[in-house]
């Protein structure tokens, strides 16, 4: 890199909702010093560039590239192969980047029952044709191709090479700015680099650490939707039965959701060591429920936990509520037309 | 053999396959295995032996530690309950860490149920890439020394729990005999004569009694009950409840004077089975030990109207014993071992309704039928009918009531045909003339002078009826059977049905365990069957000890046992207890959980998951902690925790998920042939 | 491997029951399907759900967990913390397509060795006639997911 | 009012008269209704089931089936046809194989069996249904001094039910008390009365009629109660034949339960035909009646 060259910075935008985008400017007036460190080489959000502008790129031209979003569909895969081939450091920006998402909770159903939703059943549809999307289609005028819209929705770092991640659903300002200094600091001061894969801006202890709501042995005799019951003050929400994701999930964020009364959603991913994610959430929930114990029929002790287990209403969109891409068994089996995992 | 080095190895991998004679080798292909087994990631070196239990074989294994520096070791061969501890020592004399060694078991799990020689070698590959796959994870471990307390406590004053105490005692050792009834003694105490020798009971066992109560090594709390237990091997702190006497044990003597003088009567339903009566204020037989008298506050006149205090009124010592201000008094005392010996109950006969009991007044239970023979009982050893004076001129002896019975219990009782015969020789004995029917499923006779027992009632001129009593009715069909009781049975060695009228029927209920043996198997933290029987860590190699280490149990509260037994298991239990106290430390399993102090998120998940309580929270750090010594390893915390901060020692997480992507080994996409 | 589809099956093994159990029936020369591949575990509390999605994508037809009868646990009550999670586990796997005969909780005491093989056998015919599961090539790698090749004809080919 | 779809079978309009009309009398009293069905057909009794089981059991579930139709439960008052639908709609639900075979045939009549009614003796409706607290409130003339055995026949406790003690049931003996009547202990309450073997062999059925009417006797009662057509046959019509076989000169009434709660209900007796029997209850009875009389 030549003394006179600023770095570059890209950031893309696949399969996701775009608050990630929205998050750079959470750094707030810092964002002035990426302006005055970085020149963007890339960033459709805000800026006019065209593939073929990468594409033109020398290798590794680009410094660092955020890429936030699952990798959903044939187009995604490839931006991610061009990008990852034109950066010399690729992050893996937010929870969709990092382990699927909200995207990834499709992998509970098929591409069939993908499409009859967003293109056939649904009531604010105009389709009498019952139109959906095909890879090519040949029309008067020649053949008109989009890209494939696949089956299973990956990670970023199932299609690519990943250097650094940054969980979070957006990641929070602080750890924006640190994984950006990092980078920085290390090309403008030769400061050493995290080890690759390193996970930026998150603690090595789970979110409960940084709640300050008061945590008690656990024993809980059933669950509550959050719109079922007002959480009382001060009180852990997973004692009171609201659904909490912090037990099982990586701190950093300094328990945000939680201290407002919600129940942690486990946005940050699983702690180190941890394979799944939602496994562990749910063996630590299960463990826990009040009912049952070693005096009862065994009849009786069924029908006691299961229904605990039925105050439960969608334990897989619970538990992997961000981690279904990076879970262990990534996707549901699906049999039959109706696209439910339906064993 | 095969030797194979592979350079990017981590660890340096030995395996060793077992022929087992020809246990393993005539289903498993031991040598492909083996050849196999060389060719797998980390394997240093691989080998098939015709016994590697033998001392060549550990030599085999000792060798290639020393001079190939093996540093893991995987052995396919039996159970790991079977040879686990054989070649963790072969590995240690070595120079290996025992517990870099990891067992596959191909032969229980494999040569044995199936001949399918191709699957059962799959198999055994599968095993032994996990075991290889999981051992390269493993972590030298240390076993972790416990120190014993030299103290015992001892549960029951049966006969079980009265030679565990005199066998540590003479042995010098101090222990705590707790016992619920006023006095020790048991169901022993009770019976008259014991099978098959008819030495007198209480002749055999007043002796044992005196000694309990006279030993300096022998703290003896009658009246009382354990009420909590902590801390663990070595290391017990046991809570006692001494309920109150209400007479005061320095200044009473035990003349008497005080039962004598109690002017109220009531059925004693413990002792004398219901069939006679006590004082009040009363010692549940004249030989009980210990000698002094408990009020029965329920009955007692003073305590339920304020007036009488006969007792306090005539008792001749100076200060006056009776004291009806005393309270319960509360005792710790720390031991470290504890030996269970808390006994049977009979099964409540009135829950077969077509017997009769408490409806037919001429139908007895076993128990009864002892205090009635015995010189002592109610009725001075005479045998009568419930008019306590006509002698019966037929018996009939119930076999297998409750016991060996789809509806109440499957299990065979085991004392039950040995004290019917019994019955039927004291019927023999006392009225001559009498006519006894003995109605048996099988005659069970199995110990030493039994069958011979069996025989001399044969001679005696028994009337033996093979088949189960259907009911037993004083509905008359024939004018014969008016008044008196009917057994109806199927004999089924001459195919018919029987009516055998009687004057008086003998049920042998079933033993079963005591009521609340479930709440004792929890406070104490141990197992307790379906039928409510403890369970003993091995019902063949270790039957007196328990899954809780420091923990033993002897008697019938394991399970149905008659006196021999229940002294033999006594004294085992005591002489389990007496190696490990001589020992002073012990060293435990170090399969433990621990938790990392830096991760823990303070979730509080894991603390109510230990049945010991080994986890505690500490507040100010808001981190929990497992507490080593107390606990058991099961890794239920482990499973638990959402964080997986938690470490079960030698199950670790990356062990078993290591282990489990091994023995899948052939299932890899690319091995697929779908 | 043979003509004849052979399950797989994954058995994690209380140390002190079903272990037992499967150690007795060797000994009692019970001749069953020699389909389940044990690993041992000091109590069925231990298996943490992960083991069993693990074993399920590495290529298990089927996992079974087996211990102590309830009451019968010798930690106590393991066995009933991990009935708590089998049945959460169950309910999220049905979610995820997977059948509920594969993946089973069995009790089996260590006098069960006939029990146990009973159960093994039956679970293999079960698996046998599920098909296999084969995650990763027929779930994952098939592009198109378990059977969804047949079932969206048209979707993506022009 | 409750209601129940009422299943005489063949023997409550002719030879238990007595106890249809009595059932249908303390029914209404203690407001149960007892709708007949329409064109009931045979339970199987004991014979066909030997023959053929399937068809037996479509034969039941015919009656079964009309009574679902209608949404209501079936009451028996016979203890044969109560065991034979008891069974029937027991099966249906546990066998699908015979649900379908049943079903098919059903057809034929435009119908169909789910098992979802429940089938009941008659006498459970006032032990379980009306309860035996209520029958006692409704006691106007309480049979005080009277002792009667609680007999029950083999039938009634073999479909086996929670909490009941096949062995010794009580709950015939708590009716009778709430009747203010003395329940005498009956070794022999639930043992078989003879049934059909009267046919292939008399003198083992007499000799079983007999054990039964000496137990009887031998416990001081005035009157056997019975819950059953084919039992107060036995034991009533065959009584002479017992006297004239073994020697005896046993007198002793038997009567439906149905006749005696009447009683104590205060129906007239006419109504419960009591009197009509071959050995006549009236003088046992008589001091109850004699308001009636006068």
């Amino acid at each position: 890199m030549a003394n006179n060259e600023k770095p570059k910075l890209a950031m893309y935008w696949s399969s996701s909702c775009g608050g990630c985008e929205i998050s750079v400017l959470n750094i707030h007036e810092h964002i002035l010093t990426v302006d005055e460190v970085f020149d963007v080489a890339f960033f459709p959000c805000i800026a006019d560039f065209k593939t073929k502008d990468v594409e033109a790129y020398p290798d590794d031209y680009i410094t660092v590239c955020l890429w936030n979003g699952a990798i959903r569909n044939a187009e995604n895969e490839e931006m991610a192969h061009l990008l990852r081939k034109k950066s010399m450091f690729m992050v893996a920006y937010g929870s969709c980047a990092y382990e699927g998402c909200i995207p990834a909770l499709s992998n509970l159903t098929s591409k069939e029952a993908t499409y009859n939703t967003v293109y056939k059943d649904n009531p604010s549809l105009d389709n009498p044709d019952g139109i959906i999307p095909k890879t090519s289609v040949k029309v008067a005028e020649g053949e008109l191709t989009i890209p494939e819209f696949y089956h299973t929705v990956k990670s970023l770092d199932q299609v690519v090479d990943v250097d650094y991640y940054l969980p979070g659903c957006p990641p929070e300002p602080p750890q924006i700015w640190a994984v950006l200094q990092v980078i920085v600091g290390a090309l403008l001061e030769g400061t050493p680099l995290p080890p690759k894969g390193s996970i930026v801006g998150v603690t090595n202890v789970a979110v409960c650490e940084e709640c300050d709501l008061e945590k008690n042995e656990k024993v809980i005799s059933r669950f509550y939707r959050p719109y079922e019951i007002v959480p009382e003050p001060g009180i852990c929400l997973l004692d009171q039965g609201i659904m909490c994701m912090g037990p099982a999930t990586r701190g950093g964020c300094e328990a945000l959701c939680p201290s407002v009364g919600m129940g942690c959603r486990g946005c940050y991913g699983p702690m180190p060591g941890v394979e799944d994610q939602g496994a562990k959430m749910l063996s630590a929930v299960a463990s826990v429920i009040g009912a049952g114990n070693e005096n009862m029929e065994e009849a009786e002790i069924e029908a006691e936990i299961q229904a605990v287990v039925d105050t439960i209403a969608d334990p897989a969109g619970t538990f992997y509520r961000f981690s279904m891409a990076h879970s262990l068994l990534q996707r549901a089996k699906v049999n039959g037309s109706n696209g439910k995992g339906e064993a | 053999m095969s030797e194979k080095k592979h350079p990017d190895n981590k660890e340096r991998v030995g395996v060793y396959v077992c022929h087992c004679g020809t246990n393993i080798s005539k289903v498993v292909d031991v040598e492909e295995v083996a050849r196999w087994a060389g060719e797998q990631p980390n394997v240093e070196v691989s080998r098939d032996y015709k016994f590697m239990c033998s001392s060549l074989g550990q030599e085999l294994i000792e060798q290639d530690i020393k001079e190939k520096g093996l540093t893991r070791v995987v052995c396919a061969s039996c159970s790991p309950h079977m040879h686990e501890k054989t070649f963790r020592t072969a590995c240690e004399r070595g120079g290996l860490n025992p517990f870099l060694f990891e067992m596959t078991n191909i032969r229980e799990h494999d040569s044995w149920i199936t001949d399918d020689k191709e699957a059962a070698t799959i198999k055994a590959k599968s095993l032994v890439r996990g075991s290889i796959d999981r051992v390269v994870h493993h972590e030298p471990l240390d076993q972790i020394p416990v120190e014993i307390n030299p103290n015992t406590l001892v549960v029951g004053g049966g006969i079980a729990g009265i030679t565990s105490a005199l066998e540590l005692a003479d042995a010098g050792y101090h222990v705590y005999l707790v016992e619920r009834e006023p006095s020790i003694g048991g169901h022993m105490a009770q019976l008259d004569k014991t099978f098959p020798t008819l030495d007198c009971s209480a002749c055999i066992l007043t002796p044992k009694m005196v000694d309990v109560g006279q030993h300096d090594n022998i703290t003896l709390l009658t009246w009382s009950e354990v009420e909590q237990v902590d801390g663990f091997l070595g290391n017990f702190t046991i809570t006692v409840r001494k309920k109150a006497r209400y007479v005061n044990e320095e200044h009473c003597t035990g003349c008497g004077i005080c039962i004598e003088k109690c002017p109220f009567n009531v059925v004693d339903d413990i002792f004398e089975a219901g069939m006679g009566t006590r004082k009040v204020i009363y010692r549940p037989f004249p030989q009980a030990v210990p000698k002094y008298p408990v009020i029965d506050k329920e009955n007692c006149v003073y305590f339920q109207k304020g007036k009488c205090k006969a007792c306090e009124i005539f008792c001749p010592t100076e200060p006056n014993s009776i004291d009806f201000e005393q309270e319960d008094e509360i005792l710790q005392i720390e031991v470290g071992n504890i030996i269970l010996a808390t006994g049977y109950d009979l099964f409540d006969v009135k829950r077969i309704p077509q017997y009769g009991y408490g409806k037919l007044e001429n139908v007895f239970t076993s128990l009864e039928f002892e205090r009635m023979v015995n010189a002592a009982g109610p009725t001075d050893g005479k045998i009568v009918l419930r008019d306590q004076e006509t002698k019966p001129k037929s018996v009939a002896i119930v076999h297998c009531v409750g016991s060996r019975d789809e509806n109440y219990h499957k299990y065979c009782s085991k004392v039950c045909c040995m004290y019917s015969l019994k019955f039927a020789h004291l019927v023999h004995e006392r009225i001559p003339d009498a006519e006894i029917y003995d109605c048996y499923i099988d005659m069970r006779t199995p110990g030493k002078g039994y069958e011979e027992f069996y025989n001399r009632l044969l001679e005696e001129g028994t009337h033996f009826i093979r088949g189960k009593v259907a009911e037993i009715t004083d509905a008359a069909r024939i004018p014969e059977e008016e008044g008196k009781l009917i057994v109806q049975v199927e004999d089924t060695l001459i195919g018919r049905q029987r009516r055998v009228p009687v004057d008086m029927v003998i049920l042998s209920p079933a033993m079963e365990a005591r009521e609340g043996s479930k709440e004792v198997s929890q406070l104490f933290k141990m197992g307790c069957d379906f039928d409510g029987f403890f369970i003993e860590r091995h019902p063949k190699l270790d039957p007196v000890a328990t899954m809780t280490d420091g923990i033993l149990i002897a008697g019938a509260c394991q399970g149905p046992k008659d006196v021999p037994e229940s002294v033999s298991q006594g004294a085992a239990a005591a002489a389990r207890v007496a190696g490990l106290i001589s020992r002073g430390t012990v060293m435990m399993e170090p399969v433990r959980a621990s938790i990392d102090q830096d991760a823990c998120s303070g979730c509080r998940i894991c603390n109510n998951m230990c049945p010991y309580n080994a986890i505690i929270f500490h507040e100010e750090e808001n981190v929990s902690e497992v507490i080593t010594a107390l606990c058991q390893g099961c890794g239920t915390c482990v499973a638990a925790c959402p964080s997986s901060v938690i470490t079960g020692a030698h199950f670790t997480n990356d062990q078993l998920l290591s282990q489990i992507e091994g023995i899948l080994w052939d299932m890899r996409p690319e091995k697929v042939t779908a | 491997m043979s003509e004849k589809y052979e399950p797989v099956i994954v058995g994690f093994l209380c140390n002190w029951c079903s272990y037992r159990a499967a150690d007795l029936a060797g000994t009692a020369r019970i001749q069953y399907a020699p389909n389940l591949r044990a690993i041992r575990v000091m109590c069925s509390g231990r298996v943490d759900p992960q083991f069993v999605l693990k074993a399920l994508r590495d290529g298990a037809d089927g996992v079974m967990i087996a211990g102590c009868h309830p009451g019968e646990c010798h930690y106590v009550n393991g066995n009933i913390k991990t009935m708590r999670r089998f049945m959460l586990l169950q309910k999220m796997l049905t979610q995820l397509g997977i059948e509920e005969e594969r993946v089973q909780l069995v009790w089996a005491s260590a006098s069960e060795g006939i029990v146990l093989a009973e159960k093994i056998d039956q679970m293999t015919e079960a698996l046998r006639t599920l098909g296999p599961l084969n995650w990763k090539k027929r779930v994952l790698n098939s592009g198109n997911g378990y059977q969804a090749a047949e079932a969206i004809p048209v979707l993506e080919e022009a | 009012m409750k209601k129940y779809a009422y299943f005489p079978g063949c023997s409550l309009e002719k030879m238990a008269i007595s106890y249809h009309d009595s059932a249908l009398e303390t029914t209404r009293a203690l407001g149960v209704e007892l709708e007949e069905l329409e064109d009931w057909n045979c339970c199987g009794a004991t014979t066909y089931f030997h023959l053929d089981e399937i068809l037996a059991n479509t034969l039941v579930a015919r009656n079964l089936a009309m009574a679902e139709k209608q949404g209501l439960d079936l009451v028996a008052p016979c203890s044969a046809c109560y065991k034979n639908a008891y069974f029937t709609n027991a099966y249906i639900q546990e066998d699908e194989d015979l649900a379908e075979h049943i079903n098919y045939a059903l057809e034929a009549d435009d119908l169909q069996l789910s098992g979802d009614l429940s089938v009941h003796h008659l006498i459970e409706i006032f032990v379980n249904d009306v309860g035996v607290e209520e029958v006692k409130n409704k006691v106007t003339r309480p049979l005080e001094g009277i002792k009667i055995v609680p007999y029950y026949g083999c039938q009634i406790v073999r479909p086996r039910k929670d909490g009941e003690n096949i062995e010794d049931p009580q709950f015939f003996e708590e009716l009778l008390t709430a009747m203010g009547a003395e329940a005498v202990d009956f070794a022999n309450k639930t043992r078989c009365c003879g049934g059909s073997l009267l046919i292939s062999n008399r003198r083992a059925a007499l000799d079983m009629i007999r054990i039964l009417l000496q137990n009887a006797e031998n416990s001081g009662a005035d009157v056997i109660a019975t819950a059953c057509p084919l039992c107060q046959v036995n034991l009533e019509c065959y009584q002479a034949q017992v006297n004239d076989e073994f020697g005896t000169n046993y007198a002793m009434p038997v009567m439906y339960f149905t006749q005696i709660l009447g009683l104590a209900l205060g129906i007239p007796r006419k109504k419960l035909r009591i009197g009509s029997e071959l050995v006549s209850a009236i003088p046992v009875l008589s001091k109850y009646l004699k308001k009636e009389v006068s």
